[in-house]
């Protein structure tokens, strides 16, 4: 097992599914020549040459559409957003076109795209290049949503991605590109449902994804040594579909449930997860489940205020000691 | 079924004159049992209809390769999809939203697929088929072979973002794209230069340095002859093309517009100009059909949609209900569980 | 008080708001010469001339960002997307600019403007024409969202939303345009913030917003007739932000509560609700909060494919009837 | 502080000329200043320096009534700012997030606003300001104003679907709007020709009827020229117009940029065309300078940066984190209630 870092595993997976099959290409503003902003392509151009791994115009809606009626003939494009705020300018050609032309075509077409794109807050941005838009891609039939957390998901993700016949769009994070983790030597696809235990535990559960995971397990720490409460941590790697069985399973264990998202809340992962949770396991709850989001805001410039914006580990912490009412 | 023989040079041959002639009737009299048809409530939804403007669906593909260059268009796309080898019968048995039909009901008018005939759909955004047709072409290239695409839209898509965007990359990348403007003067009620500033569309591709002709879109010997030599530039691998031609939509732009805003002189001036009747009436004074052939043509034609392809939606059976959720996903995808163990 | 139908309603907001401020002014696909393809701005054109009602080219995301800049300078303009499906094209100026400017600005700018559009799905109009969206405007800070279920609603919705300060989206219904309903003769200016009782009952609250309402109605009149229960209905015509506390209030008297959305499930309205009602007053539940939604599914054409996959007051009464078991 | 005195004729006097390149050096040792100050972690988030291209903002600008005129932009904004006469000091505490800035620290330095000097930002989404200057001219039509709007931005926005869409209204409509292109020939890293078919970008607009010029956007005096014709047309009501200048950053394009895709040689021969050393040694060639006082002027700057711009920024106080909140909605509005009572 070899420890790499985030960009790491996504170049490799790029690289190795570029050389198993020659309808596979990348293609996103910089990321042939440059090697890509956070560097996912780096060396991609000169080994696998401009046909195959291109530079495009800033044309966000066009380059996708182009992706996309590529993929109708087998073409197998990885589209990097390069930054998530940019992805509206996309979202007709995503939503419109490749999330629906399976069911209107009757079956006969499919868009198997992967777009990915970093898409958390990072540090100081401001308020255009700050959003965090998970929930409007998970909200919408025909389109999978997945969202690694660490270098091994990031890696085995976006190779399922590339086969899967899907169009699969995958919220990476910005401020998680250098972020170390091990990857297993061997090829390694990771399943594009589901969800991981990422820490057990008896008393509660955090429920996080991509960033947030690591709030919750560093919440979960501190729970652990200043307060005795065992936190079980479920990495929902998987936005769409959710892991509806997961949820159950870990709330039926520990029969409380806080859920950590980077986004303000209205309509977000905390508010699907709870809603899940009400349909899969209400009488099993102790207390009523908890989300801890962003403030409803755009994200401000000034450092401090952004990190007010943002949730954190002892926001965590401080909503699971409200629940125990320590 | 009007015949799909193809014909990929100049001129014009008489027997291809007066299968064109029976194809471009064939189109307006299914265009016209539409009309019926949803009258009748047999068809739902927003319903575009081609009539005046056969001559530029036949006449281009009448030059491309039919079943082997990929066809691509938006919601106005019944004919495009028949000429493009579509069974009619399945095409109306889409518009009444049977399992026949040939995106298995499921799509409607604005959404015919005929993947086996690479009739490509069908899109209800406007604009949307741009970047899909460069992508297609992107995927030729990939693929080293001599197909190309050819997409049609309206002159009122001209203005999207997607126009732009997908003409600048398809330049950039020489890709094998033929795009066809049937510019028909009016985006539903609006009409061409109260929206845009240039109404000489085949002049805007010269900001992407894309060779580009216009041509009269009534006369389908004309159409013909320009999309030979634009398919020619495309498939010869010199890049894309932009074919502008001048039609006109008889009807209202769908079921629900009753065209007011249109001068009825404007109107009656491009009656005069119907792509049907002007080829019918070159072969009649050629001496190659005679009215009462035409008018037996007609009837033939009237009665094969009425026994054959009218039959044929309306007797099909439904979706099944149980099916609603086919086809949202990829069925049984193993990489959705991380490969095939 | 005039019955009269909701676009009438919605024309009536236009021309007085256009006769009181010449710097309102209405733009979109056809609303001119036409009139609109719902009549909203029908006979405008002729009475208050080209340069204030705009019949604008096909350019949702250039003639949206047209408008907020003309409202950077106290224009009003009144956006109509003729269909919602097609904002996707304009989500990147109203959610980068709109959503943002006042706050990046440091206060100093404001985007007043006003998108309206029908974002239900109607009948038989395909995949691409039957998004229902409002889950999408209503996640982000900086937009209000709002959404009329009869045409008084309709009325004093569009006439605040021209004079807020804020941007402001409202998600019409294509099938309610000519649902006839009382509007006040006198001018009349309905709150931005809130939600209304439509129907008082004790034994469960039935939520719903524009089209939804009505089958929340219909579903209580079958469910007092048929089984004694009474539902109280109520209608979230603003989905953002929402009425925490009138949701909190129904749910405390009524301890129950069924929401009701057009969408599918995923991050909705039900979504949200829920996460209210699991935040103001979890404990006052005796049974699991419940949503009704549509299919997770792209519209289909065919008219009995379309019909099952939309919720109806019928689906309202089964989840009822679940709840109470009976 | 550079003085903020106006010139709309075609030629400059010798005054206007010392004073322009103070601006310009006071813009270049400004930005140079903003690039240590990220290095000593004083600014935050991405920045995107002008050094090389002062030679736009200021002819440009100089031609225009600042103040009256409006003036929006992209990220790159700070030197556009300073020229519209925003006060040094509070441009360079909004890049130390202080509540002193012009965008009371919440925007950044890609988030420029200082709206009582008409300069109305200060955008990151690329092509974002196009449609909202064409808006902001449409508002000048309605209240009857002789403001124009200009609009900077940079080449590879042109590729943005809001290039087309914009232009097109602006001309349609005909808009008092000039759309400014810095052209310096990358997006990034990727260079112009690599992303545009058409490279020569006062050619693309043809496409909308829309009158253009190109320009050496390094020589102050021939900017001047172009943008005063340019404004006139604007303001005259003849519509919008196009100017197109030929330029170069100095640095990476911000500053994790490390420029490795540019030629050195390249480099070089833009820096022969510095626009402060070009306007410096002209002065000086005509008698109306010396190299002393060109020194003792650079001497001032800096140290008027650094006594007065970087101090008060530096001891400018944060915003209150209690105000996280502020500035997302309107305050009490009282349409949120149905009205005022
Ligand atoms: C993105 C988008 N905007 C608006 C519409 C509504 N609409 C449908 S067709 C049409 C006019 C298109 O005109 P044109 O491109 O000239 O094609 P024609 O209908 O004349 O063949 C409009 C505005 C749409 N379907 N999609
Ligand atoms: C919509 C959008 N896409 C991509 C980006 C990322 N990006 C920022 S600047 C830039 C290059 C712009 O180049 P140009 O317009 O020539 O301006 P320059 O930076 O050279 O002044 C890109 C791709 C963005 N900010 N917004
Ligand atoms: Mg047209
Ligand atoms: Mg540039």
């Amino acid at each position: 097992m070899a420890e790499i870092m985030v960009w790491e595993a996504i170049l490799r997976a790029h690289d190795e599914e570029l050389a198993n099959d020659p309808m596979v290409i990348a293609m996103g503003e910089d990321i042939g020549v440059v090697g890509g902003t956070y560097k996912a392509t780096l060396g991609l151009h000169d080994k696998y040459g401009e046909e195959r791994i291109i530079d495009t115009p800033i044309s966000e809606n066009g380059f996708t559409g182009l992706g996309i009626g590529a993929s109708f003939l087998g073409v197998r494009p990885i589209i990097e957003i390069m930054s998530v705020n940019f992805s509206w300018l996309a979202m007709d050609q995503m939503f419109n076109t490749a999330a629906k032309v399976r069911y209107m075509s009757g079956g006969q077409l499919q868009a198997p795209i992967v777009v990915r794109s970093p898409g958390g807050t990072a540090h100081q941005l401001g308020s255009q290049h700050s959003a965090r838009m998970e929930k409007v891609f998970m909200g919408i039939a025909g389109l999978r949503v997945v969202t690694p957390s660490n270098p091994r998901q990031a890696y085995g993700l976006l190779k399922s991605a590339v086969r899967c016949n899907d169009p699969v769009f995958i919220n990476e994070h910005e401020l998680m590109y250098n972020m170390k983790g091990t990857v297993p030597e061997e090829e390694y696809f990771h399943p594009l449902e589901g969800s991981e235990v990422a820490r057990e535990g008896r008393d509660i559960t955090l429920f996080g994804y991509n960033i947030s995971v690591h709030w919750c397990l560093q919440a979960a720490e501190l729970l652990s040594k200043h307060h005795g409460i065992e936190a079980e941590v479920v990495d929902l790697y998987a936005l769409s579909p959710l892991d509806r069985a997961g949820i159950r399973n870990s709330v039926s264990k520990t029969h409380r449930a806080v859920i950590v998202e980077e986004a303000e809340p209205a309509v977000g992962v905390g508010a699907e997860v709870m809603a899940v949770i009400n349909e899969e396991c209400f009488f099993e709850l102790d207390a009523a489940p908890v989300r801890v989001s962003a403030l409803n805001v755009p994200i401000p410039y000034n450092h401090a205020l952004e990190k007010t914006a943002l949730p954190d580990a002892n926001d965590v912490v401080e909503a699971v000691r409200k629940i125990f009412g320590v | 079924m009007p015949g799909f023989h193809r014909n990929h040079h100049g001129s014009m041959k008489d027997a291809d004159k007066k299968r064109l002639l029976r194809e471009m009737l064939f189109a307006r009299r299914f265009e016209e049992r539409c009309y019926e048809a949803y009258v009748e409530r047999n068809i739902g939804g927003f319903l575009h209809l081609y009539p005046g403007e056969e001559a530029c669906a036949h006449g281009v593909l009448e030059a491309a390769r039919v079943g082997h260059d990929y066809v691509i268009t938006s919601y106005r796309d019944h004919v495009h999809a028949i000429k493009s080898g579509s069974d009619p019968r399945a095409v109306m048995a889409e518009l009444f939203s049977k399992e026949t039909g040939v995106s298995k009901g499921r799509g409607g008018s604005m959404h015919i697929f005929d993947v086996k005939h690479r009739f490509m759909g069908g899109y209800a955004l406007v604009g949307g088929p741009f970047p899909l047709a460069a992508g297609i072409a992107k995927a030729i290239r990939l693929q080293g072979g001599d197909e190309i695409c050819i997409c049609f839209l309206g002159d009122a898509a001209n203005n999207q973002g997607t126009f732009h965007e997908s003409l600048n990359m398809a330049a950039l990348w020489n890709l094998p794209v033929l795009y066809v403007c049937e510019n028909n003067l009016y985006g539903i009620g609006t009409r061409i230069d109260r929206s845009t500033a240039v109404v000489d569309q085949y002049k805007r591709v010269s900001a992407y340095n894309i060779p580009s002709a216009k041509e009269n879109g009534q006369d389908v010997e004309l159409v013909h002859k320009a999309a030979v030599k634009a398919i020619k530039h495309v498939r010869s691998g010199k890049g894309p093309y932009f074919l502008e031609l001048m039609t006109y939509r008889y009807r209202g732009h769908s079921m629900s517009d009753s065209n007011a805003y249109r001068a009825k002189t404007e109107e009656r001036m491009w009656s005069k100009r119907d792509p049907v009747i002007m080829l019918r009436d070159r072969l009649i004074d050629a001496g190659k059909l005679t009215l009462k052939e035409f008018k037996d043509m007609d009837t033939e034609i009237l009665d094969e949609i009425e026994d054959e392809v009218i039959r044929f939606a309306a007797e099909s059976p439904e979706p099944h209900i149980a099916d609603v959720e086919k086809y949202v996903l990829a069925e049984n995808d193993p990489w959705v569980r991380g490969g095939a163990e």
